[in-house]
């Protein structure tokens, strides 16, 4: 298993989000977890990316310890999210927030910086060139120079993958990445989902409430609710677990 | 013993000047997130106003001060009015920059009149002296000092827990577009917090004038003594202005009473840790907890 | 009327000390244009230029540069202890005789030193002297010393130290108080534990007021005696500590109000002539201002008289230093311990008035207690 | 943008392009001409006129430093004045025994660690409370300097420097002497800064400052790149510093005092945050603001009406410093927030378009 | 069908254009009619400017440096194009904004007082917290809890909660499904129907969700790239082919297709 969450417990003062959580992906996977609104999705999320630190239980990756690390040494096992609110650098064009995930690749030290010659002009060249090819892959061309910040929702939502991609993450955690999207957009990011899987092997833990999309494209789901898992499976499976559709699908299935 | 009640005391008086002034700063920091340079500044009109309508102007000194509250309250309006409501949604700098511009501009205002320079007494309005009780001593403009304190947090207290304008205040602090959408006058809001803050400030400058006499530089100085207690307390709590701006005037007294000998001690010559003390607990304070005592903490989810 | 010699004041008229500043700063003007109304140099007209330099060192440095540059005036007076200082080395190397406003002793002590005047006597002597004084009553006193935080305040600890050592007194403590001192209680509390007797202030006019407020209240104001050096006494401490004013002891060398003395009467005159306020003509800053443009004007007479009517900063600094025996020269500003002799200057003595007095606050006024006199002691602590 | 081969390789030398400092030969140009336009200025000019230039350059250093610090990772700043401060005192005791080529970056590489000590709470605090950690760091400075018998308490302390390779400095080249070090050094610092920003450890800066979970989540340690911003921006402030002490002769603490600090930030904001040019042009205008407001007061002064319409005790003259100061902050951020710099460009265009309007 | 024939019209959007920051123009010509006491929908895709359309109608441009240029919007005949939102509250229009946005550091009951802000009818405020809490009975089991440690849907009640405080007689709703479980997105929909029905509040919705927001709506427009492209009722829309293949995710066949099918080339719309 590439990853593994073992027993993970997490709470803020009287809230318990996550209790005894477990989950394992293995390499190249595409699961989903869902859940009614405050299950502890994005808290278990949380907890794997480093944001949060689980009082109880372990987190793995790939024989790593995550437990306790921070985000930007979670980042370097090759983990790589997009948040829920997004969250971009707002003042600054398409093409600079993929650069900033660019941080750790290629190293050069202050002074190499400084005097910005050999080293840093080569890794920034280097750098540069690779994302562009990102933003290709993704679609944003029309945006490379446009401020994030006055972009349309559904697009940052579309920044928000590339530039976790621009990472090259092994793993890849998408947080709501659909939420606020009309069906026509959904299916286009369903499309950039499956194709980053399958041009690149990453293995990909998606929280989605469209439990359409859910359905359809994982390889097995998750169902949190109250900080439990209380089911897990093939989708079909779950779909027809009464207490998923007791707690998160409702009476009106389609929705 | 008498001595450990005594230094206490006079602490917790002092104290109570600093939490006057840092009730109108945390007002504004607590609407607008605008950290107020300006308040020095506040403090020092509110208290030349008084002096000027009471010693010039011949009023009776109760009217003069009332008076004075309320004429500085509209200068915090006018201030809000005229700079602060064109910086709404600028950087956070250029707001601090503008009330520092402001602290400035004042300052110049204060020399157009005779007070720019010199000091000046004001009027005995109180008994010479003060409360003696078993060695342990208070003058009366510090009992006032006292008094107008535990007033001002009762009022702040019920404004900002109870009343409709008060949680609006809060409101606008959290989030001023949802504020708007449900028909908040973010701009009257604006006002009424700087004109409030503007009588705090003028009803601490009044104390300090009964206390200690009048002087611009030392005026002023108050608002820079006043950031160490409202970090202490909370940039945005009411009562943490008040336990912070008492715990500042303590620290002093103790620093003068029991520190001063260890500093010189150490090779620092000449005392004066109580100058210098506010700010080591200011820093110490934000690495351990850095939201002060009351301060609310940025719910900060990802 | 013939030609113009320059003459530069510049200090804090704003920002900090402006209480200082600024009635010193309108008794250089005052007497400058006295002077050029009663051609007190002949043929010459004196183009006095007075900038307030906000007590800011850069200010102050680039007014002084300036001037050298373009007015290059015959003589500078200067301001604070701290761009003084920063000065000195300057002022020596461009040859420029200063009066400075601050007698902070370490500007007349070397190195480069030479160019500096002080009108009256140290800040150092003024504590040394009432430390004398104390002694005269008191033996083997309690001292406490309580300073401002500065350099100006500073500049008197170790002449102190050194004095008490002589006399057999002990300084029990140094206290630094600055202004918007709200409350003195705990520091009155903590002196009077370590036993002080007396406290000695080195500071100005509105820090001392309020620990004299306090003391009153706590009822130890008998017990303790507070005293004080130039700048922390006159007019403005008995305005603003009333009452609780009473006995403070002031040691200046200045004149008061009060006494008639040709200075003090020029004084009173021209502060009606140039309609200054009650405040101005009333502080003992406005008669130092004078006293130190005096001063100036005085050695620009000589120079051009000695020699032709040169007059610039060399000439002048020949007229300063030959300031003294029959030359010395008494404009009635300050008291004198030698009859004829009140400001006088030697090639290596820089101190003009040496003559200094204890003075006691009673009744709202500033009276002498003693007469004129010298610190002998002082120039024994001086340099050790 | 379909055939990635084609578009690669336009790229990757637009990227190198935009990595130069320069977008064409006229910039080139011009930045020359500026430059020996400086080099030449003090033939022109009087000794106190070169002062004043001294001033306004070291400023801009300091300045420089305050716009990484401020301008870039966004942590505000009321310090900087105490870290020229480090610096000073770092060549005031190091003067007698080493030169001042290394006593000056000696002064901003240990204003570079008190730097990184002051950003430590950075770590756990943000926003406006940070900006009251650095100002404690200002007062507590002043004051342990205050009380230091080995710093002469914030007394002066000399710091001279009579020769420099069989050049004897003195009262009539002093200025002008150390006008070409404070240039020199001046470049240099551009330079870097210039460099510094268009680099990835720059990058991390802006990163921080406008998202710090986001930068988290790019694998930028925030605290790690905030503690660098303090180091950075208080190293130029030592550097500062350090020149200040030797252009004055002395050092002394009043020169470091929160005032000055204040008047930096200002400077940074008037000239245009984040920019070079900015922080050149912000000390030069508060400078001759500063100047020219005393001229003015003291032609006031001297008019005689002016006198006379003025009731006894008001002092309109000194009043006007505090007031224009005040002013031009304030207007210039109702106004023109994003400073002269603004100004600078919309000039720039307008000659570059000359004679057409846009 | 026009909207004139399901009712009254309470709002009329004529025509108009938004620029934001003087700069950027939103949208290009917007008109749009709301029928009095019935739910009207707004449907389209991101960037369409449909927020912007709610915003120039509650006078929020304000905060977001943007202004109506041109065109009218008649709220009861009476333009209130750009007039101050604190204004056009007291009308008894009402916005919950796009997100949510509950003041985090308030509690709810706090947040919800804040909506009753422009209310001068004291007594009535405190029977109308409790109806709220008839509406919203989980509001009512949190009443002291900071908002901003809220669940997504809690958030959302509470938004709307806040709003109807105000005393709404036109409540503009900004994708209030964003974010939200499908069964919460269903009971605040049916929460919304009823508060609709049994209090007569006029509701203009915008929604990405089309399928549930057609489903409670009684006329909608789709609008793309900052004009409205298409309106009619919801038995129009609903059986309108292109909303159905691109809004409603109805294949050709009938049945939901699938999302592992999406074919990876943009089609045309054909109202475009
Ligand atoms: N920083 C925090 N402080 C306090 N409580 C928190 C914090 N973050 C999350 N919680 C609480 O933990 C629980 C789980 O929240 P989480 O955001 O993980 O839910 P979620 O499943 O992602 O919901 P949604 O679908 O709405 O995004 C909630 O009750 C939430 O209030
Ligand atoms: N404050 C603003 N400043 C500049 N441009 C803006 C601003 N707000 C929105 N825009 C731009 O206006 C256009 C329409 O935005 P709007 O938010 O109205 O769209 P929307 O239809 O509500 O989309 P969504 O479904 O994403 O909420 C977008 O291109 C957006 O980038
Ligand atoms: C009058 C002044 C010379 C005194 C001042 N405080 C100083 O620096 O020294
Ligand atoms: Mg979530
Ligand atoms: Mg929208």
């Amino acid at each position: 298993m590439q990853l593994k969450v073992e027993r993970v417990s997490l709470n803020f003062g009287g809230v318990k989000a996550l209790s005894e959580v477990s989950l394992e992906v293995a390499q190249g996977e595409l699961v989903s977890v869902i859940g009614p609104n405050g299950a502890g999705k994005t808290s278990l999320l949380n907890c794997i990316s480093g944001f949060y630190h689980p009082s109880a239980g372990k987190i793995t990756f790939e024989g790593h310890d995550l437990t306790h690390a921070s985000p930007h040494q979670v980042t370097k096992f090759g983990i790589a999210r997009a948040f829920q609110n997004i969250e971009l650098f707002t003042g600054m064009s398409v093409l600079e927030n993929l650069l900033m995930a660019r941080h750790t690749f290629g190293h050069y030290n202050l002074l190499d910086n400084i005097l910005i010659y050999g080293r840093a002009m080569r890794v920034g060249v280097e750098n540069r060139r690779f994302c562009e090819e990102i933003i290709d892959f993704m679609e944003l061309e029309p945006y490379r120079k446009a401020l994030v910040g006055d972009l349309p929702y559904g697009v940052r939502k579309r920044v928000e993958v590339a530039r976790a991609l621009a990472l090259s993450p092994k793993l890849l955690l998408l947080d709501e990445p659909m939420a606020g999207m009309t069906l026509e957009e959904k299916e286009d990011m369903v499309r950039f989902i499956l194709d980053i899987r399958a041009e690149r092997g990453t293995t990909i833990i998606l929280i989605e409430h469209d439990l359409g999309v859910v359905m359809d494209i994982s390889d097995r789901v998750y169902v949190l609710d109250f900080g439990q898992v209380i089911a897990s499976g093939l989708p079909e499976e779950v779909s027809q677990n009464p207490r998923v559709q007791e707690a998160y699908v409702g009476v009106d299935h389609a929705v | 013993m008498v001595d450990f009640v005594q230094n206490l005391i006079s602490g917790v008086a002092v104290g109570c000047i600093y939490a006057l002034a840092a009730l109108g700063f945390v007002l504004i920091y607590k609407s607008s997130r605008v950290i107020n340079f300006a308040n020095g500044q506040f403090i020092a009109i509110g208290a030349f106003m008084a002096y000027a309508l009471a010693v010039w102007g011949k009023l009776p000194v109760l009217l003069a001060a009332l008076l004075a509250m309320l004429l500085t309250a509209g200068l915090g309006f006018l201030v809000e009015r005229v700079f602060l409501r064109r910086l709404v949604g600028q950087p956070i700098i250029s707001v601090i920059m503008v009330t520092i511009g402001l602290a400035s501009v004042l300052d110049g205002l204060m020399y157009l009149t005779p007070f720019g320079s010199g000091n000046f007494t004001f009027p005995q309005f109180l008994p010479q002296g003060g409360l003696s009780l078993g060695g342990v001593s208070v003058s009366y403009p510090q009992l006032l000092a006292i008094g107008f304190t535990a007033i001002f947090l009762v009022l702040f207290g019920w404004f900002f827990q109870r009343s409709v304008l008060g949680v609006s205040m809060r409101a606008v602090a959290d989030d001023q577009m949802a504020a708007m959408s449900v028909g908040v006058s973010v701009q009257r809001v604006f006002a009424l917090a700087w004109a409030v803050a503007g009588l705090t400030a003028a009803a601490a400058g009044i104390v300090v004038g009964m206390v200690s006499g009048l002087n611009q530089d030392g005026l002023i100085a108050i608002g820079l003594a006043v950031f160490p207690a409202v970090i202490l307390g909370g940039l945005d709590s009411v009562p943490g202005a008040v336990v912070g701006g008492i715990i500042i005037g303590v620290l002093q007294s103790f620093s003068t009473a029991y520190l001063d000998g260890l500093f010189s001690q150490i090779g620092l010559v000449g005392g004066g840790s109580q100058y210098v003390m506010p700010f080591v607990v200011l820093l110490v304070m934000l690495w351990f907890k850095p939201h002060g005592l009351f301060g609310t903490e940025e719910i900060e989810r990802v | 009327q013939g030609r113009t010699v320059n003459l530069l004041w510049s200090g804090a008229v704003t920002g900090p000390t402006s209480d200082v500043g600024g009635p010193y700063g309108a008794g250089v003007e005052d007497y400058c244009r006295y002077a050029n109304e009663q051609k007190l140099i002949p043929n010459v007209t004196l183009n006095c230029t007075v900038r307030d330099d906000q007590y800011q060192n850069p200010n102050t440095q680039r007014i002084f540069e300036e001037a050298l540059d373009r007015a290059k005036p015959a003589i500078y007076l200067g301001y604070s202890t701290g761009a003084m200082l920063q000065l000195k080395p300057l002022i020596n190397e461009v040859k420029m005789p200063t009066i400075p406003a601050s007698a902070h002793i370490g500007l007349i002590d070397p190195p480069n030193n030479q160019y500096m005047f002080l009108p009256v006597s140290s800040y150092s002597e003024q504590v040394v002297a009432l430390m004398e004084y104390i002694n005269r009553t008191t033996k083997n006193a309690k001292i406490a010393l309580v300073i401002n935080p500065s350099p100006f305040g500073r500049a008197v600890v170790d002449h102190a130290r050194r004095a008490a050592q002589r006399l057999g007194q002990t300084i029990v403590d140094v206290r630094e108080v600055g202004s918007g001192n709200l409350d003195n209680t705990a520091l009155l509390r903590a002196l009077d534990a370590a036993g002080a007797q007396f406290i000695i202030h080195q500071n100005v006019a509105g820090p001392v007021a309020n620990i004299l407020k306090d003391a009153q209240r706590l009822g130890l104001n008998r017990k303790i005696r507070q005293m004080g050096a130039v700048y922390t006494g006159g007019s403005d401490l008995i305005r603003l500590a009333g009452e609780a004013a009473e006995g403070f002891l002031w040691a200046s060398s200045y004149y008061t109000l009060d006494e008639n003395a040709p200075g003090i009467n020029l004084q009173k005159q021209l502060a009606q002539k140039y309609n200054r306020s009650a405040d101005i003509l009333n502080s003992t800053n406005y008669t130092a201002g004078m006293l130190a443009a005096a001063i100036a004007v005085e050695a620009m007479r000589r120079a051009g008289q000695r020699f032709n009517g040169r007059i610039d900063n060399e000439t002048v600094y020949q007229a300063l230093i030959g300031m003294n025996g029959p030359n010395a020269f008494k404009p009635g500003f300050a008291v004198s311990t030698k009859a004829g002799i009140e400001i006088d200057f030697t090639r290596s003595e820089q101190t003009g008035a040496e003559g200094l007095r204890v003075l006691e606050a009673r009744g709202g006024k500033f009276v002498p207690v003693t007469e004129p006199f010298t610190s002998a002691l002082f120039r024994q602590v001086r340099n050790p | 943008m379909r055939n990635p081969w084609a578009q690669t390789g336009n790229y990757r030398t637009s990227y190198v392009q935009d990595t130069t400092i320069f977008a064409n030969y006229r910039e080139i140009v011009s930045v020359v001409l500026l430059l020996v336009g400086l080099c030449i200025l003090p033939l022109f000019l009087e000794r106190s006129q070169v002062l004043v230039l001294n001033f306004i350059l070291i400023y801009a250093i300091a300045v420089l430093g305050l716009n990484i610090t401020t301008g870039y990772a966004g942590l505000i700043s009321v310090g900087q004045a105490a870290f020229m401060g480090v610096g000073a005192y770092t060549v005031a005791l190091s003067a007698p025994s080493l030169p001042f080529w290394l006593t000056i970056p000696l002064g901003g590489f240990t204003a570079a660690i008190i730097g990184f000590i002051v950003g430590i709470p950075s770590l756990r605090v943000k926003h406006l409370y940070l900006v009251l950690a650095t100002l404690a760091f200002q007062e507590i400075f002043v004051w342990v300097v205050g009380r230091s018998p080995a710093l002469a308490q914030g007394a002066a302390i000399p710091v001279e420097m009579r020769n420099f390779l069989g050049l004897e400095i003195g009262f009539r080249n002093h200025n002008y002497f150390w006008y070409y070090v404070i240039l020199f050094v001046l470049v240099l610092m551009v330079m870097a800064w210039r460099n510094l920003l268009r680099g990835k450890y720059g990058r991390a800066l802006i990163a921080v400052r406008d998202n710090d979970r986001a930068a988290d989540a790019m694998g930028m340690d925030p605290g790690r790149t905030k503690l660098m911003a303090f180091a950075l921006g208080a190293f130029y402030g030592g550097v500062a510093g350090g020149l200040l002490a030797y252009m004055q002769r002395a050092v002394v603490v009043e020169e470091f005092t929160l005032s000055r600090s204040v008047a930096l930030l200002a400077m940074a904001i008037v000239g245009g945050l984040g920019t070079v040019v900015g922080s050149l042009l912000g000390p030069a205008f508060i400078e001759f603001l500063r100047l020219y407001v005393e001229r003015l007061s003291e032609w006031m002064k001297s008019n005689a009406f002016i006198q006379s319409i003025t009731p006894a005790g008001v002092d309109v003259a000194s009043a006007l410093l505090p007031l224009s100061f005040g002013l031009v902050i304030v207007l210039f951020l109702i106004f023109e927030p994003r400073g002269l710099y603004n100004w600078w460009r919309l000039l720039r265009s307008y000659f570059r378009t000359w004679p057409f309007r846009y | 069908m026009r909207p004139e024939d399901l009712g009254n019209i309470l709002l009329e959007v004529n025509n108009i254009e938004v620029v934001y920051k003087d700069i950027i123009q939103v949208l290009r010509g917007v008109s749009l009619k709301v029928p009095e006491g019935q739910i009207t929908a707004l449907l389209g895709p991101n960037g369409a400017g449909k927020t912007t359309t709610l915003r120039a109608i509650s006078g929020l441009l304000v905060p977001e440096d943007g202004k109506v240029v041109s065109g009218s919007i008649l709220y009861r005949g009476e333009n209130i194009a750009n007039k101050p939102p604190e204004q056009i509250v007291l009308k008894g229009i009402v916005q919950v904004p796009e997100g949510r946005r509950v003041f985090k550091h308030l509690t709810v009951e706090e947040n919800l007082r804040v909506g009753a802000v422009t209310r001068r009818d004291g007594a009535k405020v405190r029977e109308d917290l409790e109806r709220i809490y008839h509406y919203f009975p989980k509001l009512a089991l949190i009443r002291t809890r900071l908002a901003g440690y809220c669940s997504g849907g809690e958030q959302q009640m509470l938004a709307i909660g806040r709003a109807l405080l105000a005393n709404p007689k036109l409540l503009l709703l900004d994708e209030p499904s964003l974010g939200l479980a499908p069964l919460l997105v269903r009971e605040i929909f049916d929460i919304v129907a009823q508060i609709n029905a049994e209090e007569g509040v006029t509701v203009l919705v915008v929604e990405q969700n089309a399928r549930v927001a057609l489903s409670v709506a009684h006329y909608g427009y789709i609008m793309e790239s900052g004009r409205i492209a298409l309106e009619g009722t919801r038995e129009y829309l609903e059986t309108n082919p292109d909303v159905k293949e691109f809004y409603l995710g109805v294949a050709k066949s009938g049945g939901r297709k699938s999302f592992k099918d999406v074919k990876s080339y943009r089609r045309r719309k054909r109202f475009m």
